[in-house]
């Protein structure tokens, strides 16, 4: 059985993210193997039902955006898609900001609060409740605390990957420009 | 989509998300580029914004109202440069300016993208499967299951809920000076005095700390600006490491600066 | 979109099985198609991590027995893994908010979630395996979804009656508190 099949399937059991980590260990190969596969599986992926979400280092299986409608319509509970102003702010600073390289992923709340010129601690919050972004700790220095977009913002945005995002490579260029022509911020 | 434009561009108390929030209204109701000219174009309506903040009741007063004044003393050093040619700003000073610049491009690449999340945002959602009932649950404790542990971790979970005054984003909120009163009280000194310094009517508000201190000046020199539009007093700088001295004015020459800088 | 992938998608996503009567209905096309795609998804899937279980009118996503013994660790781990901290105040946030009384009985998700000020979906995912938590509907909405402690979880740290628990009226009324805040915001 090819290993892409084999990883199907745990994510399939699993019905959450998991690990690119845990894949590799489970399945007994490297995590470079699990890449490669996870590339292929994507691919077999195309124009069925489920499709793979990654972000970071984690992978799950969603259902496919083309069906959203009539799942929403067999759910029992409904679901929340109102932003407000600056929720739709601060998650648009999450989501565009925080790149999904490995080593520079995350946005510490201080860089928010510049961006918007406010305090965003209580839009965090709110944010963190509805499950839309996450917080964790830099692995380089553990007393910064870093905001990343969750699985279920990409999902709710409708794409597999930060990168899918609309407009990310402009976005992401726009925001690198004025970060370069102004080196000497703070 | 039209909706959203014609709300960004209404220019009313309470309405912003913050001081760049407002500040990019301000440029781009008038469809000007992030710059310094247009900054300093757009100081007299963000002061006037500012004004109507602190005549809203307490209540009603939105909490970030000490941040719109941190950003107004960047403004007022933009505008009393085009007030004032010969003034010249510290190296410190220049980078609030070009910081102020950068921070107002920065918010509006976010906002225009904020837009693109707003019209996509639960529209086609990737859903996640149901929880998954593959087989039964099997009761498997841990060791750490205890009453004792419990009723700690419990306690953890309490302490750590931010307490309401936190959850409103009203951390500190310095009470900000009013702004008519100074005007006031400005306007009652130089009837008195036809010279004064500056730095002596900002000291005279008896300020607790330096970050107090900071305030006064900033309200005091809005109040200044305002006096100035209003053609009250004329602001004379000599020397640009000298204080700034307000005389009782000669009511043709202020209107000429205002023209200039408008 | 293929039928074969929008059913597909709809048992991803259902995970237990549907009737083709059912799937006919959501897909607004007739039980013979169903079948005929269903035919046709089942060759999609060979080879694949997913198989279909076709049962008399039913149908339902399974795993590959390929992959049960790997499962099985998978299981044992979730299971028997220490419980971490964020569990630990998440089973104490169920526990105090639970009661002997019927009618008050439970929490939801979304209060456990505003009380912490993180999501908690994957945390309750593991206590309900771990048969630690359960999952009622509310009596007087059944849109509802409550989460309550299991009784081999009070019987286990001998807990006789919920009200006898240490500081349990104050506790209680300070999480009562919490969850009234989170309404008066909304």
């Amino acid at each position: 059985m090819e290993l892409e099949s084999k990883i199907e399937g745990l994510l399939f059991y699993k019905g959450e993210d998991m690990s690119v980590w845990d894949l590799a260990k489970l399945l007994r190969v490297s995590p470079e193997e699990i890449d490669e596969a996870l590339n292929m599986l994507e691919q077999s992926l195309k124009n069925r039902g489920i499709i793979l979400v990654r972000k970071d280092d984690s992978v799950a299986l969603g259902i496919t955006p083309e069906l959203s409608s009539i799942i929403e319509s067999i759910r029992k509970d409904e679901i929340t898609k109102e932003l407000s102003k600056a929720s739709l702010e601060t998650l648009s600073i999450v989501l565009y900001k925080s790149s999904s390289a490995k080593e520079s992923a995350g946005i510490t709340r201080h860089e928010i609060d510049y961006i918007r010129g406010v305090n965003s601690s209580f839009i965090l919050r709110n944010l963190l409740v509805r499950g839309l972004i996450e917080k964790t700790t830099d692995e380089r220095d553990n007393r910064r605390l870093l905001y990343k977009p969750t699985f279920d913002a990409l999902s709710y945005m409708g794409v597999a990957s930060i990168e899918k995002l609309p407009n990310y490579e402009t976005v992401r260029s726009q925001l690198e420009a004025v970060i370069i022509g102004n080196k000497n911020d703070e | 989509m039209e909706e959203i434009t014609t709300n960004i561009y209404k220019v009313r108390a309470g309405t912003f998300e913050g001081p760049l929030d407002l500040l990019l209204s301000l440029i781009e109701s008038r469809k000007l580029f992030v710059n310094e000219i247009s900054l300093a174009q757009v100081t007299e309506d963000y002061i006037s914004y500012i004004k109507s903040l602190s005549d809203m009741p307490d209540d009603k007063r939105i909490a970030d109202v000490s941040y719109f004044i941190l950003i107004a003393a960047t403004l007022i050093l933009i505008k009393s440069r085009s007030l004032l040619p010969n003034l010249v700003l510290t190296e410190d000073e220049e980078s609030k300016i070009v910081n102020l610049e950068a921070r107002l491009k920065l918010y509006q690449i976010i906002k225009n993208a904020s837009i693109d999340v707003k019209n996509n945002f639960g529209v086609k959602i990737i859903f996640s499967p149901l929880e998954r009932t593959w087989s039964e649950p099997l009761f498997s404790p841990d060791q750490s299951i205890t009453i004792e542990i419990m009723s700690q971790s419990i306690l953890n979970v309490l302490e750590s809920v931010p307490k309401k005054e936190e959850k409103l984003g009203v951390v500190e909120v310095r009470k900000v000076i009013n702004i008519e009163a100074i005007i006031n009280s400005l306007t009652n000194r130089i009837q008195s005095a036809i010279n004064f310094s500056f730095r002596d009517f900002a000291k005279s508000h008896g300020a607790e700390d330096e970050q107090e201190a900071k305030v006064h000046i900033i309200v005091s020199f809005l109040a200044m600006l305002e006096l100035v539009r209003e053609g009250i007093i004329d602001v004379v700088q000599n020397n640009s490491f000298e204080d700034i001295t307000i005389s009782k004015e000669v009511l043709a020459s202020s209107d000429q600066n205002l023209q200039t800088s408008n």
